[in-house]
């Protein structure tokens, strides 16, 4: 925390200890930092929660405060946006020109802060309107749209499709996916969820079958019986197979997992 | 309105339900509907009159095979194909890519398919894939909320002229690590 | 059904087009549902009366910004979002301060964005955005780079149920005079 005692005013008062909610445990703060949208919420944050003026901004506590925060996101590695940083620069800038004496010729110079008043106000005012909008009802939120339906007769062609088309939609997929590090779907894979999808549409007709009625062993060579079997220790992974037995030896019956 | 008091009311909440779900809704669909217990039997007594109530209107309430719906009556089509005469020339990039992710993730959830594009899933593109008989749902995830798995169709196959889906392209594909400030 | 012949009928066509349309529809759309020339004011009585017909109803016939629709009464939502386990993901603030601007300030560029927001955009916002077909692009600043300008889309107030931008909640004024500030 801060060891240097606070030497502050504000409106006046004697300002010598950080408020509490300055204060944020050191294995909180990267969630708390990160649920600030940048410099300037940082900012607005900082001049409500401490009921700054925000027409007379105290340069030099704002400035100090927020230096805090950002020097502890660099404290932790935090991934520091350079807005961030930006920002920093710009607000001692604006304290240094307080502290320059001034030369009698640009007396009529503008408050250095007013272009940092705009930008808060303006910046908080769509906060708002955000929130605003956000509280709307949406449709597919709060809204239901009629949307019944009516046999359509099949004058409009459909669109088509190729495999071409759908292999660029999937790599399209991955290319923007950027948790997929490395991947790769083969066609033994591919074999394997293609026979999940099969074995879940027969178990939702049969409701329950012998685990042997789901091999075709007459018809099936052994690649096909060894998929099958994987699709089903797949589903049985994902839970959504239920196999029971009731004795040794006896006949093994699969379902669809479900509640009742 | 408070809940469940009266047999109109329960009645006109399965109506706005069935007139604004995207698919037909399954019996168990619509005891999720209500927060009391709701009884199968009450439900088809509350139905059969609700199919009463629109016997002489513009739609019908039909049972197909995964549940009921509101259809516009059949004499009502010539007037309504006149508003989309215009083919549809081809799909959008979301419904390419979520077919694409259904076909080589099946079973899949929505939601699933929702953090592999880091997208919400337009209903209308699930919507436009089952009316195109491309991908139904084949069960439902055991989890909180029980979400219906999707996978593509033996139609799908068939119009794409595959076999089997091992027949699609594989896919070998590697993505650099993308680091990516999530402001 | 033979083609237009009294007002009952003609109201119905509009109310079973209206029950199934997914869009919006316009005067224009439900003028081509008739083979008949329809007058736009003929069009609008019939839809008040139709409007007046459902008032005590499930649904309510809705004036948005693309047309007309039918939607489920308000008092009906608590039932209806049962149906629909997986909730569509809340926007983050990101995602609703970049719309808020691209409403408010339209035509913006991404550039007028990371101005008033003080950090940059991230691609996927904007993707975001698009794909829900909130946002989309209306043209090019004519500035070096020539960068793409940002509006809403009609989409966009028909999802949020309002008629036209004038109806977004007022942005209020902060700016309060300041002599000394001299903004």
């Amino acid at each position: 925390m801060i060891e240097t005692p606070l030497n502050a005013k504000i409106k006046g008062e004697a300002f010598t200890e950080l408020p509490q909610d300055l204060y944020i445990p050191p294995d909180a703060l990267e969630v708390y930092l990160e649920s600030f949208e940048g410099p300037l919420d940082l900012l607005l944050y900082l001049i409500r929660k401490h009921n700054l003026d925000i027409l007379d901004i105290p340069m030099a506590d704002l400035t100090r405060q927020y230096m805090i925060y950002v020097e502890k996101m660099q404290a932790i590695k935090l991934e520091l946006a350079g807005d961030y940083l930006l920002m920093s620069a710009m607000l001692i800038e604006i304290k240094s020109r307080f502290l320059l004496p001034k030369p009698a010729e640009v007396e009529s110079e503008d408050d250095p802060r007013a272009e940092l008043v705009r930008r808060l106000m303006e910046y908080e005012a769509i906060k708002l309107a955000a929130q605003r909008i956000d509280d709307l009802p949406k449709v597919g939120e709060d809204i239901s749209v009629a949307s019944a339906y009516y046999r359509h007769i099949s004058e409009i062609k459909p669109p088509e499709v190729s495999l071409d088309d759908l292999a660029e939609a999937w790599r399209n997929v991955l290319k923007r996916a950027s948790h997929y590090q490395h991947h790769k779907i083969g066609r033994a894979e591919l074999s394997v969820r293609e026979h999940m999808s099969i074995i879940l549409r027969r178990l939702k007709a049969d409701k329950l079958l012998e685990f042997s009625e789901l091999f075709d062993i007459v018809h099936d060579g052994i690649p096909k019986l060894v998929v099958c079997f994987l699709a089903i220790l797949e589903l049985a992974r994902e839970g959504l197979l239920r196999m029971t037995q009731q004795a040794p030896f006896s006949p093994i019956y699969v379902q669809i997992n479900s509640h009742e | 309105m408070s809940e469940t008091n009266n047999i109109a009311d329960l009645k006109n909440v399965l109506e706005a339900a069935l007139l604004t779900s995207h698919e037909p809704l399954s019996l168990d669909d619509m005891t999720r509907l209500f927060a009391e217990r709701m009884e199968r039997a009450t439900l088809r007594m509350l139905l059969d009159e609700l199919k009463q109530d629109w016997e002489t209107r513009t739609m019908e309430l039909v049972q197909v095979a995964t549940g009921y719906r509101f259809q516009a009556r059949a004499e009502y089509t010539p007037f309504l194909i006149r508003l989309n005469p215009e083919k549809q020339a081809k799909y959008s990039r979301a419904v390419m890519e979520t077919l694409a992710i259904i076909a080589y993730k099946q079973p899949v959830t929505r939601g699933d398919i929702e953090e592999i594009r880091g997208v919400a899933v337009n209903p209308n593109v699930m919507r436009q894939l089952q009316e195109r008989d491309w991908v139904d749902v084949v069960g439902q995830r055991e989890v909180p909320g029980r979400p219906s798995l999707y996978a593509t169709t033996k139609h799908f196959l068939d119009d794409l002229n595959l076999r089997s889906l091992a027949e699609l392209p594989p896919m070998e594909e590697f993505v650099q690590q993308n680091p990516q400030l999530d402001l």
